[in-house]
């Protein structure tokens, strides 16, 4: 048990920290781990201009991150990566972190569309996608959630019908990040209804310049608008854009579902970073409760105190699955528990400081609100976080029944031809 | 013992529900978020015309003086429909303030327009977000203001402020008129159907409310009776939350069940109910101790405003999740709610200034 | 909306006054409403003569106020009640709940099996058994709950099989208070295992003198006895015992089950006695958190005063409750309620009062421990609570199917032969 | 970075199961709960034997010195047992201080008896239950012990006590042999398997262990090591209480299913789950500190504490509850690591102590 680095990885770090502070300019503030969450109110949404430079600076860092090597670090070096460690991996990730560099809209394709290429693609898939992917030039987006599939999202609906060497898809799908700056998405349809629900699917890529593809902006209760609704109007798209055989998609979605939540809730993101909790100890100093700085208060100080101590245990349970998996364990069902725990504590945390902050906790204005209204973004981003990328509730199932071996539930819709299961009024409709 | 609203004020429940749901259904409350309006005037003037604003001023101020029962009744409707008007500064605040502290010449002068609609008055409780009376800077001289109140709720839209300020070293309240010097800028709330702002005044003219070195004694009541009152619409907003989880969790399907037989969900809506309760009845023992026990008030207050804070934001909150994916968007209605919920807890304080509040009243 | 008794409550009121103070000694120490759950650690179980001696005098007690009109206040006069309001009945547990008086023993008949024998009784068996149960000279027993059917209790197992006039019942009850003092109790049988679950259960009035009946006390974690298992071996009991017909022994019992939820959540046992936490309060000056007063930490008052509302919640929730049953209103699910909410509240109060004990919080020694050790007792009475008598699980179900209307979980064993419905390793045993 | 137990670390917990397994199966912390025996003796050999007592005291005070990693490896392992022996007060506690404190000659003198077995020592950290150093009344003069402590962890068995007494005006550590001048008397402790005393001195030999005056000192850097180790027990008493949890509710069936299947019991073993790998990520973070990393020791320990209260507390509070009536009987196991969980919680402090030490050292 250590927590230094290897003589080997110390070497790496330093030539990540070279590299780096040769190629982008150091952080100013960290804003802490739960800077994550934050989003930044948007006025009618936040499309237009500004996110398209954003975008470009997002392609213009991961080249150039490419070229040098530090795109994908445990990518193999065929499709334009490093080959190396999930630890080295991590080690970049840390450093980075101390960077001001764009966000990283390429999570979707390197996190989770790659993986799922590098275990069912064929080779061709492979060659053609992989390199674009890792250098930023061809961005990805995900479709698999859709109005009436979100936790029960085997229960989609968008139809693939195939019609000689083409399969033409009707449907809508729904919270695609990305969607409009995406040239490639990762889509999951239901190619034959009379089978159960989940062994009717099949996976596709989708040009998302096709014909018949039209996306539209969800605005969230941020006021932001990062997601999409995806609507598929006769898209045809070539048989060999099938991602795995026909019918066994999902199978396929389950790896790219399995690596989406190694990517929010584990590894990488809470490790290294301050929680920020000692920008909120400072800035309880400048809040008053009862008439004292809220930092003096005992009450205060016992909650602050839980809710740090649930951050370091986050922080460090990242640790052991990392250590696991750099001792060859594969990524498990432990990743829930980091999702599951982070979306309560961010939300939980949230109200305490926007407490604290008494009548000014309601107020979203940057120059008035504690530490730039971030955690009043935090609270109004963090229901996101809770349901997207699978809910609370799936996450229990999950370390219900996949650590703990607890018997699943009784299901009414297993094996039963898709177009039999029952529907409410509300998902008859779409 | 009698521990339940009587059959005139059922009725008048109703009849305020009705005219909720025609004038202020959420689609209402979502144009005014989504506008630069500070709050629903149409609304506003119907509440005025039907005699809401009096309900508990008195017949020779122009009110009708039913009573704080009554005004109960009518705030858990505005709450559970979410409505956005100033009725609560206005009314719960500021004209009970006029009510407790004013002279007879300022009662004829200022209650009767508040009753008819034809002012809106607010309190300024905070400067710089402390509430806390030693953070008062705020100065009178010559009977002239000076200095700036932030954040004040609806105070874009307020035609009069109470506040507290000091002169010769004694801390007072004053009522300001705003219509002249006076700087008024928006804040930005997340609550966007019950707006807040900053206001600076340089030599606005200012009239005492109450006796010289007052303002302690006056806030603390109005704390009290503002918390009771709001409690039923945080009662009302909890409400409207579970019972939009509860519908969806009826309609919404996932693996061939509504989503409502799943125990996740289930007892979840079971735990909101739960809080709710509490809350609905501590609010009742404080509307009765607002109406008949006045000695009673201080820890009834603090006992509904407890119970109702932590109703209100784990209802809401859980609206959200057990909603999923439409639950967060801005078309859908439950963000409002949890907005909503926080602009009350954040208005009058959680549970850190009511617990101090309520032992060192029932301890 | 008031409070104050109406002329004619306090008339009653004082009436009550009068005779309690004729007839007992007022209390030293109310203990608080928690005491209720407090539960004096039991040194090899509490049975023995001294427990004779007590049941000795809660039928002395009993019997003094049947003569004078106090012991079934809302009950009808023929059966020896008072034929007056709940609201009444309220007002004289207020005022009883001054004096010093005997455990009540009686509850399980005249809380549940009395209103059970009123609404499904013969004429005959009213006749027969209420005045007895009302005056205390019969003491009665539930005989529901068994080892496979706890939550599940239309899962029960005993057989009842009839033979000419009488009925033959074999199997095993737990969970049942009393009975070793009972001379009856209340049981329901399966009569037919090829029903579905619901529809083959009979209910029975069964002495528990008879031969065959064996009673085994069930020591508790608190160390206390006070419930015990009952075996039955060819148990014999008249057809005429039989309380509603063949086959509807469910409908009868859900009718017990209602009132006992009634009688532990419901009504009575929250209003007018004081939390006990005014005593709290005061006990809170005399142990030390940090080196200070435990009340004056501010993280001790901003949880105190939380657990308060609480309290002060459901006490007032009981008024409510209260009103409405006097307006001509029924008994529904909103005792679930209290039960739900009393039980975990009793749990973290206590565990946070003994939390600031130090390291007294875990001795059971009542010259030691705060308050006499009471939230140590109460701290191992509550997990009895929580489970018994329907658990926080079941009072959730009931919440939100019943109160709030959602629609039922799936059930496997609906409309299915009993002895076809799955069981498990440990139930299929029993 | 590396962060977890390496592979001989893995092998001595196999070892140390299989040890606990055969001698204290929870049928034999029965017995110890149903007797008057204050720990179980023949468990308490079978340690010393296997040389489990002396892990962390140097080769030279007899000891075979492995480290705290293997220690904390232990301290799991006896948590998850519940086994009824003196080991963390007279290992944690009262060898880790002789080891920091004592003089070459004390730690002659005491540790090798220790790391034996031979003797069994104990630390009184509280008077009258109050366990600040401003409670403290107990007087050394002329090297006699004059006072009462309350409650001592196995001071029923004890042979040698260390306590903070008064001399001088300076608050020291002692050192009391227990063979004579004390009188002791049972407490009743909740958990039976962990027996507790007041002990009476008047007049019993006392030498100081550490320098005059340093009582807070060396008992605050106690404090944190035993936080440190005593998360490991309270990890394993959580993980026995998930297990059997687990155990349960997939075999226990009602409605003609596993009770596992609901989500209500499924949910709630999902949460005990949730906090019970912070508490164990955060007892390594400390077990790591308290071997590598000295400086991180007092923020490392209050982390590791508060998380393995809160875990403990909820895992066994939870699995009484998911047992339903077997959950409560005195028959049955739940009730045990409920009540080892309290005493557990109850020795070194709750939340409110912790949350100040962990403010004071990380903020």
């Amino acid at each position: 048990m250590d927590f230094n680095d290897t003589p080997q990885e110390a070497e790496f770090r330093a030539e990540a920290q070279r590299w780096l502070s040769d190629n982008a300019k150091p952080r100013t503030e960290s804003g802490g781990m739960m800077a994550m969450f934050a989003e930044a109110e948007g006025e009618g949404g936040n499309r237009g201009e500004a996110e398209w430079e954003m975008v470009r600076q997002a392609q213009a860092w991961q080249k150039r991150k490419y070229d040098a090597g530090w795109a994908g670090i445990t990518w193999p070096k065929r499709y334009g990566g490093r080959g190396a460690s999930i630890m080295q991996q991590v080690i970049w990730g840390q450093e980075e972190a101390k960077y001001e560099t764009p966000p990283n809209i390429f999570m979707i394709g390197i996190g989770m569309a790659g993986p799922t290429i590098q275990v069912h693609g064929s080779n061709e898939q492979k060659d053609r996608y992989l390199k674009p992917m890792l250098s930023g030039e061809e961005i990805w987006c995900q479709l698999f959630s859709e109005p009436g599939a979100g936790s029960d999202l085997a229960g989609l609906r968008t139809r693939a019908v195939k019609e000689g060497d083409e399969w033409v898809v009707n449907g809508q799908k729904v919270w695609t990040s990305g969607a409009h700056y995406s040239k490639w998405g990762i889509l999951v349809t239901r190619s034959d209804p009379s089978a159960p629900k989940h062994k009717g699917l099949t996976y596709f890529i989708v040009d998302m310049e096709s014909p018949g593809v039209e996306i539209r902006p969800i605005r969230q209760m941020t006021g932001g608008a990062n997601f999409n609704e995806v609507f598929f109007k006769d898209v045809r798209i070539p048989d060999s854009n099938r991602l795995g055989a026909v019918g066994q998609g999902w199978s396929v979605a389950i790896t790219t579902l399995m690596n989406e939540r190694m990517s929010i809730g584990g590894g990488g993101g809470m490790l290294g970073g301050d929680s920020g909790l000692s920008d909120v100890i400072k800035g309880l100093g400048k809040v008053y409760v009862n008439g004292r700085p809220a930092i003096e208060n005992a009450a205060v100080r016992h909650q602050l105190a839980r809710f740090m101590t649930r951050f370091k245990g986050l922080e460090l349970t990242g640790y052991r699955t990392l250590s696991a998996l750099s001792m060859g364990g594969m990524p498990g069902a432990e990743s829930s528990i980091m999702k599951l725990e982070m979306g309560l504590l961010a939300q939980q945390m949230a109200a305490f400081v926007m407490e604290l902050q008494g009548p000014n906790g309601v107020l979203m204005d940057s120059d008035v609100a504690l530490m730039e209204a971030m955690w009043q973004q935090v609270y109004l981003g963090v229901p996101a976080i809770r349901i997207a990328g699978g809910t609370d509730e799936v996450q229990r199932n999950i370390i219900g029944e996949r650590v703990l071996g607890l018997p699943a539930d009784v299901r009414l819709d297993k094996g039963v031809p898709f177009n039999e299961v029952p529907t409410g009024p509300r998902t008859a409709t779409v | 013992m009698n521990f339940a609203f009587d059959q005139d004020q059922l009725m008048m429940r109703d009849a305020a529900r009705k005219l909720l749901d025609d004038l202020s259904p959420m689609s209402a409350v979502h144009k005014i978020m989504d506008s630069e309006e500070s709050y629903d005037a149409k609304l506003w003037q119907a509440m005025a015309e039907n005699g809401w604003l009096g309900t508990a001023i008195p017949e020779s101020y122009g009110g009708s003086d039913l009573g704080y029962l009554e005004l109960a009744v009518l705030a858990e409707e505005i709450g559970r429909h979410c409505a956005s008007v100033p009725f609560s500064s206005s009314i719960y605040l500021a004209a009970e303030l006029i009510k407790a502290a004013g002279t007879e010449e300022q009662k004829h002068k200022y209650l009767p327009k508040l009753a008819a609609g034809e002012q809106i008055a607010t309190v300024a409780l905070a400067e710089q977000g402390r509430t806390d009376l030693d953070g008062v800077t705020a100065k009178v001289e010559d009977g002239r203001l000076h200095g700036e109140k932030s954040p004040v709720v609806d105070g874009l839209c307020a035609d009069l402020l109470i506040l507290p300020a000091r002169e010769h070293g004694e801390l007072s309240l004053y009522l300001v008129d705003l219509g002249q010097g006076v700087e008024r800028s928006a804040l930005h709330s997340m609550d966007r159907t019950r707006k807040q702002a900053r206001l600076r005044f340089d030599g606005a003219a200012a009239e005492r409310l109450g006796g010289s070195g007052e303002a302690g004694r006056h806030l603390d009541a109005a704390y009290d009776r503002g918390a009771a009152l709001l409690a039923f619409e945080q009662v009302g907003l909890a409400q409207a939350a579970l019972d939009m989880g509860v519908a969806y969790a009826k309609e919404r399907y996932a693996f061939g069940r509504p989503i409502g037989s799943f125990q996740a969900i289930k007892h979840r809506l079971a735990d909101m109910f739960v809080k709710l309760e509490s809350a609905r009845s501590n609010a009742y023992y404080a509307a009765w101790a607002l109406a008949k026990s006045p000695d009673e008030l201080p820890a009834a207050a603090a006992y509904a405003r407890l119970a109702a804070n932590e109703a209100a934001a784990f209802a809401t909150e859980e609206n959200v999740q057990i909603h999923g994916g439409i639950g967060f968007t801005w078309e859908a209605d439950p963000h409002m709610l949890v907005k909503r919920a926080k602009h009350l807890e954040s208005w009058l304080g959680g549970g850190l200034v009511w617990g101090e509040r309520l032992l060192g009243n029932a301890a």
